[in-house]
């Protein structure tokens, strides 16, 4: 017994020195890489193609690492993330802020025989979601260190392969390549979710990938008579055309048809309860952190610049199915018993909250929208990973288990708590920068829908605090106590995780001008084109 | 008369479909399928004698050799379902279904 | 009545006279006792030098009769590397089946001459010939594993069925000859604009061979049982490669010769499309067995394949062309499984994942491919049919292919949820011999790598 | 220079971020230093920025700019004026005590540096709401002090009535932020501004124009003001939404004075007169104001006069002291409002922390009836709990007399119709609020022990360290009425309207007096002379006890008409009708007929040969027919 | 009597008598009789041919299908050696659904093949030279392919049919 104690803690030692090892090598590397990458800049290398890819080599390597290798292939997986992210760090560093056009452009030709085109470049409101898909990237792979204990190898080059399809999706600027991406992440998502989740991960996983494959076939049905139509796939030429009224209509709907599933919006969200739920840590993450904001990202991309006066034509709609999915999404939390299902709801309402913003068509609400889907995706996504760091040790997700784990976890749960009042959006965390923008600048446009979505604010508030309530407070009850053990909080690993997800918090919610700036331009740009369309039409 | 014809080819044909579709024994459906060949046979002679041209002559050339490889493989198949399962009716082969 | 005069050219066909003489002299060299894998791998390495020379031999021959164009050129590239494919598998086979491997090699062989010379030929009576060539061969593939009963009933099926449907054409042909009072194409050409009825319901009947080969509904009825009763390595033959060459000659027939009948053929052909989309894609949600699931998958694709041609256009015929060659990949890939692994149903797929992280990982592919979801090259093709269907203003089916194309994710991801989510049953006794390993990895690179970069387009 | 006033609130926060991080880890000596002289720090800042002030200047500066987008941009920033410089002394002075104080209260207990680290970010929250200079970033302290208020309301969260006592008081905020922020919303969309110097040069704009909603045209000032006023209501705690208030006090008592006593609560009242232009112009509002805060006060204590948890006797006091103020920011005379709020800061807080003290002595007992005679025992909490007795029953010469006298003239002359009303309800009020505070006293002071021995024995007087602070706010309660807070604030607040000649005065000042005197009188009364009389009063008006016993059956009300309803309705409705049945039921329901159809039409494939012959001539006959049909 | 009228009565007769002994073939019971019936059909097939001028058709039709196909048929019923036929009790399967089926379609096609105009040209000379010519030069590509085709039905035949002692089990 002793010498099994002392086994374990000499391991752990072991381990925590080659974290801290690594940590340093990437330390080093990162602070090469950046001025490597600043200098690149200068040569003008293909940055985006390399974001995407390098996962895709990367995990070619873990691919001939010997299965049984299991820490090696963390270790692996672990470096190229990282180096990925420090691969995008040139993004924020050299982006030009003052500029409109697209940047870091690539183009080739990519099948002659259609005209289409390899063709990338990121504006202010794409380069949010690289960087933060980089950043999740990492601590995804870190959080599931010791959850994932099947097939890892698998598992890690799946994580990575999503990573690169997704950002791909926010680099495309051609509709095909958009599409491809779109659809290349459902194959390993759709893995993550089904092969290492929870017991009803089969039917979440199958669920997952028809809901979004239906959409994204009407979205292709629409690119396809946008491509025939105009004979181009190139997505900034594809703004330029004055498309006639019916035709907008119907390819409004088709393309919404992909990225309100994706959102999801109400009444397309029932998915998203169950991948979540299913899916493993890392997968809920990403799912909350990045996936979910695709079908954000291709409204603004797609619909809007597309299609001006179908937006104009059909906001009222997707005001009201904003409103419900906000309203409704919080209602549902109110009576959830199951953690994961629980934050998984409240994505629904906090995603109402973005396409709000998107369709108030004014600068704060999509200013707020954009925002708000990057606090979405810090925070639910910083909330799943509490979830997943406590379901290693409970391996429970029943919120009835749970209480006084404020006691167990102290510092744990003042993380929790941190992210649960960035989740509620109170003043000082990221939450509430967007979902103030949001509120105002649907409110200069639509006072009702704006007053009806605030009650989230009541209802938000409610279910989030009667959560942190029933998981954190009153007695620790006996099935906490036996599966927590005295030193049960958080362990280096897991706030090394937190950690940069709390300064995000605090960062963007004293200081939004720091993302806010990078996307004014685009945004104004964006809402220039739409207004001189509909300002024509009046 | 060519309308004539086409209807004594139609007929024939017919009556060789019905016997394929309700006969059980194998044979007599070769038999019918025959019995088709022969009947758009008549149809290509008679284009050939009505159209005045000599192609319908040599398709039918073509056709009754097509029609007798087609009876020698099928009833070769016929044979070897016969040898294993010792049954050369078309109802009773129904393992293979849904 | 003087001979029309036609220059003898046999310059066009040399391709074909070199594949028959090959398969003849196979037929010889398998009354010797000559290992079976060295007369696959002559044949393959033969066949593998054929392809490049297949594009020199464009032109003409017998006249008119024989026209090797680029398109043919390239459906026949198709056609020979599916048959490369199948044979390895057939080879692979030996020490399992009954398989008189030795003719078989020869009927295959055969069956891809009577492909490529239908892809070619210009002219009734030598298309139709063809065409028999290649039936009759295939009933031979079929029937050929004697002593076992389910090849029997599916031989018999097969071939009444078949006979059936060719005495249809040829009834078909019958009517057009009467009514253009000519068999080759240049003739008939110029006689379709005289509207006649005897034309199209000859066309209509002619069409029915074409709906047959390619198991349209409602003429699939034969093609699960057939699929499930022949062994595995002639049904990944007779599943793809011949609907290709059917495809490829039908759809120029109808494209290129009666494009006045567009209206009328391609009516019915919607129909039979939407038909064949909501059977095949339904009744394989429901199959147990692999093959029968292919079967019916086989039977939806080709409700997608046709909308190529219903559109109409030359690139609609192209495109029904590339899915062809991609369908090819896949298909024999996921039958290349089903041979690795040797087990037919479903249910036994549990787990392979855990015994052979690679066989499940192709095999995922292909099904992703098979679905159509990118970055698969399932996907390409599938666009471009839809693309040429949308251009000729059929939004609303391609919106109904659309939505079987999600039912058919429901049974393909089955699949993959089985191999990689399940526990497995038993340890799958797989043995993989090389000619397998080959054509794996082929079909899987081609799968995914034409996906990416799709090179093949026409 | 300007720029050091941001040091008045950071140095809270700097503690705050030292005790959470370090505190657990270090002894109490260090929290307490850090703790108290982050606040001493900021307290000497705002004595030199409330200098500044008295000289007559007005500190403006804008820090950085918080949040841009387009039209919409907001800084961190202070104005310091006339109104925050009476705040700042407020809060700095009574945190100060209140820190102190707790040294003693909280000795010993577990949570002692995270304790500490939430006054620390409170006094950090409360401070940056007074000192902003735009209504965002009020609207950041309010939300950020109802924070600290939940987690110091659940500090001791293993105890189930606290965490939900916290979490009551944070949701039922939230109602009231909600009509804050659109409030502000609408304010923007208004005057395009959310800067105070910005907003009130664009209002008289305003004036006429109207809003129309569902078909009613609202004059738009008086909805905004209305609007903002929610946030108000729920912050200070009037009805409807007070009821959060009395069970705040489950949190530590020395929270419970700074927080739910002397500062947080009256931030509602601070943001009314802050933004007195704009309340100033609709006459609506302010009747709303004035009525809401004279019901409210008047309710709130006839509930006081029966509750037996001394620390609810005084949270319901609370309630109707701000009811006063509103009272009197209704009747536009803010600088009366600010007054009441300068010097109910410092009794109530000494009433708190005197109950406190009492809680100390007695184990956490709260129940009056189980104290008695503890006068003897607990001398300087006797003393001083007397004097902030007087003080807010409004005797003459203690600070409660002038402020609460103002507001009575202020009603009593107000030139609208109502004026007469609200005074008399003031005045009764004020006979209650003397009863129920004497109540207090004679029943825990006086008499004899009631409750067990266990605890008598331990009964003592509090350490210094408590009762320094006691005594400090008891000087502070008897002379702060004599500074002239409401001429200070007159530059910015204006005079208070009053219609008639000052002579009149002395009625109010009659009947005030005689009102506390009463009620003095009547509490000592029934609780000292005649103990029996409370028990034929409780027997003979027993409805009307019961409902005051109660509360009024806000809570019982609320939860049969918001809470159960609404969890209700997302739980069978929302959940298990749309959510599962309906959209549920199509989305799984069509692969279901999917696999249904598929099995169905399999039996189609009958493995008869005939069969499929047919279905192929049938297949022909539609290609004929449909071929010479089209 | 002019020479329509005889091409009509014999027309009438071949009509009647093809008609009935296709049906023959398919009533009969005993499949010898089918056999027989069939040979009698194909002969008078062979009549029509040269009713159509086609006198080698005729030659072809009695030597290929008399002489070969039908041998075959009768062979291939002596190697089975089945009389089960007589002993079943159900002769005709699916009879109601075949016929009906058929009729549909016989009246589909009679609809548009009864009034089917055929420019009637001079009909051809009855010329074996020209045929034998015709086939080795202008269609010499199906005459090749159809060799083929024959080996092929040779070699499927063979492989199908024949016992092989090693694959027996």
């Amino acid at each position: 017994m002793q010498t099994e104690l002392e086994n374990l803690q000499a391991s752990t030692e072991l381990l925590k020195r080659r974290l801290l090892l690594t940590l340093l090598i990437f330390l080093l590397s990162g602070v090469v890489i950046v001025s490597l990458g600043v200098f690149f800049d200068k040569i003008s290398y293909p940055v985006l193609s390399t974001l995407i890819f390098f996962p895709v080599v990367g995990s070619g390597i873990i691919l001939l690492i010997k299965r049984e290798q299991e820490e090696l292939i963390k270790i692996a997986s672990l470096i190229i993330a990282v180096i990925e992210f420090m691969l995008s760090l040139p993004l924020y560093l050299s982006f030009d802020r003052n500029s409109t056009a697209m940047q870091f452009r690539e183009e080739y030709m990519w099948i002659p025989q259609w005209g289409i085109k390899y063709s990338l470049g990121i504006d202010g409101i794409s380069v949010l979601f690289v960087l933060l898909s980089s950043l999740l990237t990492i601590l995804c792979v870190l959080v599931s260190w010791n959850e994932i204990n099947k097939k890892v190898k698998e598992f890690y080059i799946s994580l990575l392969i999503t990573h690169s399809a997704m950002i791909g999706v926010f680099m495309s600027l051609d509709a095909f390549l958009f599409y491809i991406f779109w659809e290349a992440m459902l194959i390993p998502m759709y893995l993550i979710v089904g092969v290492w989740g929870g017991p009803n991960r089969l039917y979440a996983a199958i669920k997952f990938f028809l809901y979004t494959f239906i959409g994204s076939l009407f979205m292709l049905i629409g690119i396809i008579v946008l491509y025939i139509y105009t004979g181009t796939s190139d997505i900034l030429k594809l703004s330029q055309f004055a498309y006639p009224y019916k035709m907008q209509l119907w390819l409004f709907w088709a393309f919404l048809a992909a990225f309100a599933v994706k959102v999801p919006m109400w009444p397309v969200h029932t998915w998203l309860p169950d991948a979540h739920t299913e899916a493993p840590t890392a997968g809920s993450v990403i799912l909350a952190g990045i996936l979910i904001k695709m079908g954000a990202y291709g409204i603004l991309r797609f619909n809007i610049p597309m299609f001006p006066e179908a937006t104009v034509a059909m906001t009222p709609v997707m005001l009201i199915l904003s409103v419900i999915a906000i309203v409704y999404g919080a209602l549902i939390c109110l009576v959830q018993k199951d953690l994961k299902r629980l934050i998984a709801y409240s994505s629904v309402s906090h995603m109402g909250f973005v396409t709000l913003g998107i369709f108030a068509l004014n600068h704060q609400g999509v200013q707020g929208g954009i925002l708000q889907m990057i606090n979405h995706g810090i925070v639910t996504g910083a909330l799943f990973l509490c979830v997943g760091i406590v379901y290693q040790r409970t391996h429970t997700r029943e919120i009835a288990k749970y209480g006084g784990l404020a006691t167990v976890m102290p510092l744990y749960s003042a993380f929790f708590m941190i992210f649960t009042l960035a989740s509620i959006g109170l003043p000082g965390t990221n939450g509430f920068i967007g979902e103030f923008l949001i509120l105002l600048g649907a409110f200069k446009s639509w006072k009702i829908m704006s007053v009806l979505a605030a009650t989230a604010l009541i209802t938000g508030a409610a279910y989030m605090l009667w959560l942190f309530q029933r998981v954190f407070f009153e007695k620790t009850n006996r099935y906490i106590s036996e599966h927590i053990n005295e030193d049960g909080d958080l362990n280096t690993r897991e706030i090394i995780i937190l950690l940069p997800l709390i300064l995000a918090v605090f960062w963007i919610g004293f200081f939004p001008n720091a993302l806010l700036g990078f996307m004014d331009l685009s945004v104004k740009e964006l809402l220039n084109q739409f207004n001189s369309v509909i300002g024509v039409m009046k | 008369m060519i309308n004539e014809y086409l209807l004594l080819s139609a007929t024939l044909f017919t009556i060789g479909f019905i016997g394929f579709l309700i006969r059980r024994d194998l044979i007599v459906m070769l038999m019918c399928l025959e019995i088709m060949f022969n009947a758009v046979n008549i149809s290509f002679a008679a284009f050939s004698y009505y159209g005045g041209n000599f192609i319908g002559q040599v398709f039918v050339l073509f056709s009754i050799a097509l029609a007798a490889s087609e009876a020698a493989v099928g009833l070769a198949i016929v044979l070897a379902l016969v040898r294993a399962t010792g049954v050369n009716h078309s109802d009773e082969i129904i393992r293979l279904r849904g | 009545m003087t001979i029309p005069q036609i220059p003898l050219d046999f310059n066009s066909i040399i391709p074909e006279i070199i594949l028959t003489s090959l398969a003849s002299l196979l037929l010889l060299l398998g009354l010797l006792r000559i290992n079976r894998s060295v007369l696959v791998w002559s044949a393959v390495v033969l066949i593998l030098s054929l392809i490049p020379t297949i594009p020199i031999f464009e032109g003409k021959a017998f006249g008119e009769f024989f026209l090797n164009d680029s398109l043919a050129v390239y459906i026949k590239i198709i056609l020979l590397l599916g048959t490369i494919l199948s044979l390895l598998l057939i080879s692979s086979s030996l020490s399992k089946g009954y398989i008189l491997i030795k003719e078989s090699i020869a009927l295959v062989v055969f069956a891809s001459t009577g492909m490529m010379l239908l892809v070619s030929c210009r002219e009734l009576i030598s298309f139709f010939v063809s065409l028999e060539l290649m039936s009759l061969s295939l009933y031979a593939l079929v029937a050929i594993r004697k002593y076992d009963i389910r090849a029997n009933e599916a031989a018999i099926k097969y071939f009444m069925l078949g006979g059936l449907s060719t005495v249809i054409t040829l009834f078909g042909i019958a009517l057009i000859y009467g009514a253009t009072k000519s068999t080759d194409f240049i003739h008939i050409i110029k006689a379709v604009n005289t509207s006649s009825e005897l034309l199209i319901g000859g066309l209509s009947l002619f069409i029915v061979g074409f709906c047959f080969k390619i198991a349209l509904v409602p003429f699939h009825m034969w093609a699960p049982d057939v699929y499930e009763g022949a062994p595995t390595s002639v049904t990944a033959f007779i599943s793809t490669v011949p609907k290709v060459a059917i495809l490829g000659a039908f759809a120029r027939i109808l494209i290129e010769i009666f494009p006045a009948y567009h209206l009328q053929w391609s009516s019915f052909l919607i129909l039979f499309s939407i038909l064949s989309m909501a059977i095949g894609n339904i009744l394989a949600l429901s199959q147990k067995n692999i093959k029968r699931m292919l079967a019916y998958s086989g039977i939806a694709h080709g409700g997608y394949v046709i909308l190529g041609l219903i559109a109409g256009t030359q690139a609609g015929l192209n495109a029904v062309v590339t899915y062809m060659l991609v369908y090819t990949f896949m298909n024999i890939g996921a039958f290349a499984v089903v041979i690795a692994l040797n087990e037919e149903s479903i249910e036994n797929y549990k787990g392979i994942h855990k015994y052979h992280p690679l066989i499940a990982f192709v095999m995922l592919i292909f099904m992703f491919s098979l679905t159509g979801v990118p970055p698969t090259v399932g996907f390409i093709v599938k666009f471009n049919v839809f693309l040429q269907a949308i251009k000729a203003g059929l939004v609303w089916l391609v919106i109904i292919a659309v939505l079987f194309t999600v039912v058919s994710a429901y049974y393909y991801l089955r699949v993959v949820m089985f191999m990689y989510m399940k526990e497995p049953l038993k340890r799958p006794a797989a043995s993989l011999s090389r000619d397998v390993e080959i054509v794996l990895a082929l079909c899987a690179i081609g799968s995914t790598i034409l996906g990416i970069l799709p090179l093949f387009l026409i | 220079m300007e720029s050091l006033y941001v040091l008045i609130p950071l140095f809270p926060l700097l503690g705050f971020f030292v005790n959470i991080i370090f505190g657990r880890l270090s002894s109490t000596k260090f929290v307490n230093i850090v703790a108290i002289s982050s606040i001493v720090a900021s307290f000497i800042i705002s004595l030199v920025a409330v200098s500044e002030v008295l000289s007559g200047k007005t500190i403006q500066y804008n820090l950085y700019t918080w949040i841009f987008s387009a039209d919409f941009t907001v800084t961190f920033g202070y104005l310091i004026d006339q109104l925050t410089a009476v705040m700042l002394v407020v809060v700095t002075t009574v945190s100060l005590l209140v820190h102190i104080y707790s040294i003693g209260y909280m000795h010993g207990d577990d949570g002692y540096a995270r304790y500490f680290a939430y006054l620390n970010l409170f006094v950090f929250s409360m401070l940056m709401l007074v000192m902003g200079n735009n209504l965002l970033q009020l609207y950041f302290g309010w939300e950020a002090v109802g924070l600290c208020s939940y987690f110091l309301i659940g500090f001791w969260y293993k105890k189930k009535s606290a965490s939900d006592a916290g979490k009551k008081a944070f949701i039922v905020n939230r109602i009231g932020d909600f009509g804050f922020a659109i409030g502000i919303f609408l304010l923007f969309v208004s005057v395009h501004t959310i800067n105070y110097i910005d907003i009130f040069p664009k209002l008289p704009e305003l004036q006429g124009q109207t809003l129309n909603i569902l078909g009613m045209n609202i004059d738009l000032i008086t909805l905004i003001a209305l609007l903002l006023f929610c946030g108000a209501i729920g912050k200070s705690a009037q009805l409807p939404l007070h009821v959060w208030l009395p069970d705040a006090m489950e949190g530590p008592t020395p929270v419970s004075a700074l927080i739910h006593a002397a500062t947080m609560v009256t931030a509602g009242v601070f943001m009314v007169a802050r933004l007195n232009p704009l309340f100033g112009l609709s006459e609506t509002a302010l009747a709303v104001v004035a009525f809401t805060g004279a019901i409210t006060s008047f309710m709130a204590a006839t509930i006081g006069i029966v509750q037996r948890d001394i620390k609810r006797i005084i949270a319901y006091s609370t309630i109707s002291q701000l009811g006063y103020m509103f009272l009197a920011c209704g009747l536009a005379a803010y600088g009366a409002g600010i007054f009441h709020l300068y010097t109910h800061a410092f009794f109530k807080a000494l009433l708190f922390l005197c109950a406190g003290s009492v809680m100390h002595a007695m184990a956490g007992e709260l129940d009056i009836f189980k104290m008695g005679g503890l006068r003897k025992k607990m001398p300087i909490t006797y003393l001083t709990f007397l004097i902030a007795a007087l003080a807010i029953s409004g005797i003459p010469g203690l600070s409660g007399f002038f402020s609460k006298d103002e507001i009575l003239w202020f009603a009593y002359s107000s030139p609208k119709g109502y004026g007469k009303i609200l005074w008399i309800l003031a005045t009764i009020t004020a006979a209650l609020t003397a009863f129920y505070t004497f109540r207090i006293l004679f029943v825990a002071f006086h008499g004899k022990f009631r409750g067990d021995e266990e605890t008598l024995k331990h009964v003592h007087e509090s350490p210094r360290v408590m009762t320094y602070p006691l005594i400090i706010l008891a000087i502070c309660s008897v002379l702060a009425g004599y500074l002239s807070i409401s001429s200070f604030l007159e530059p910015l607040l204006g005079e208070g309207i009053s219609a008639m000649p000052k002579e009149n005065q002395k009625v109010v000042v009659y009947g005030s007096v005689l009102a506390g005197v009463s009620g003095i009188f009547f509490a000592w009364y029934i609780y000292v002379i005649k103990p029996k009389i409370a028990d034929v009063f409780y027997t003979k008006f027993q409805a009307a006890y019961r409902l005051l016993w109660n509360k009024y059956y806000f809570d019982e009300i609320y939860n049969f008409l918001f809470v159960k309803p609404t969890l209700w309705i997302s739980s069978n409705v929302v959940e298990k009708l749309t959510d599962k049945k309906l959209i549920e039921g199509i989305v799984n329901g069509i692969p279901a007929l999917c696999n249904k159809a598929g099995k169905e039409l399999s039996k189609l494939q009958t493995g008869y040969l005939q069969h499929y012959a047919i279905l192929m001539v049938i297949g022909i006959c539609i290609i004929l027919f449909i071929i010479f049909s089209v | 009597m002019n020479q329509t009228a005889v091409d009509q009565a014999f027309f009438i007769y071949f009509y009647l008598s093809l008609s009935i002994l296709s049906i023959a073939v398919i009533v009969s019971k005993n499949i010898i009789h089918s056999a027989f019936f069939l040979l009698i059909f194909l002969l008078h097939v062979a009549a029509v041919f040269l009713f159509l001028n086609s006198e080698f058709l005729m030659v072809i039709q009695i030597i290929v299908y008399v002489g070969g196909v039908l041998a075959l048929f009768v062979f291939a019923i002596m190697v089975m050696n089945i009389k089960e036929e007589l002993k079943h009790r159900r002769f005709v399967r699916f009879a109601g659904a075949g016929i009906l089926v058929s009729l549909l379609f016989f009246a589909v096609f009679y609809g548009f093949v009864k009034n089917v105009k055929v420019s009637s040209n001079p009909p051809p000379p009855n010329d074996v030279n020209l045929l034998g010519s015709l086939l080795y030069s202008y269609y010499l590509l199906p005459f090749e392919i159809l060799s083929v085709v024959l080996l092929i039905a040779l070699v499927a035949g063979i492989i199908i049919a024949r016992k092989s002692p090693r694959e027996e089990k």
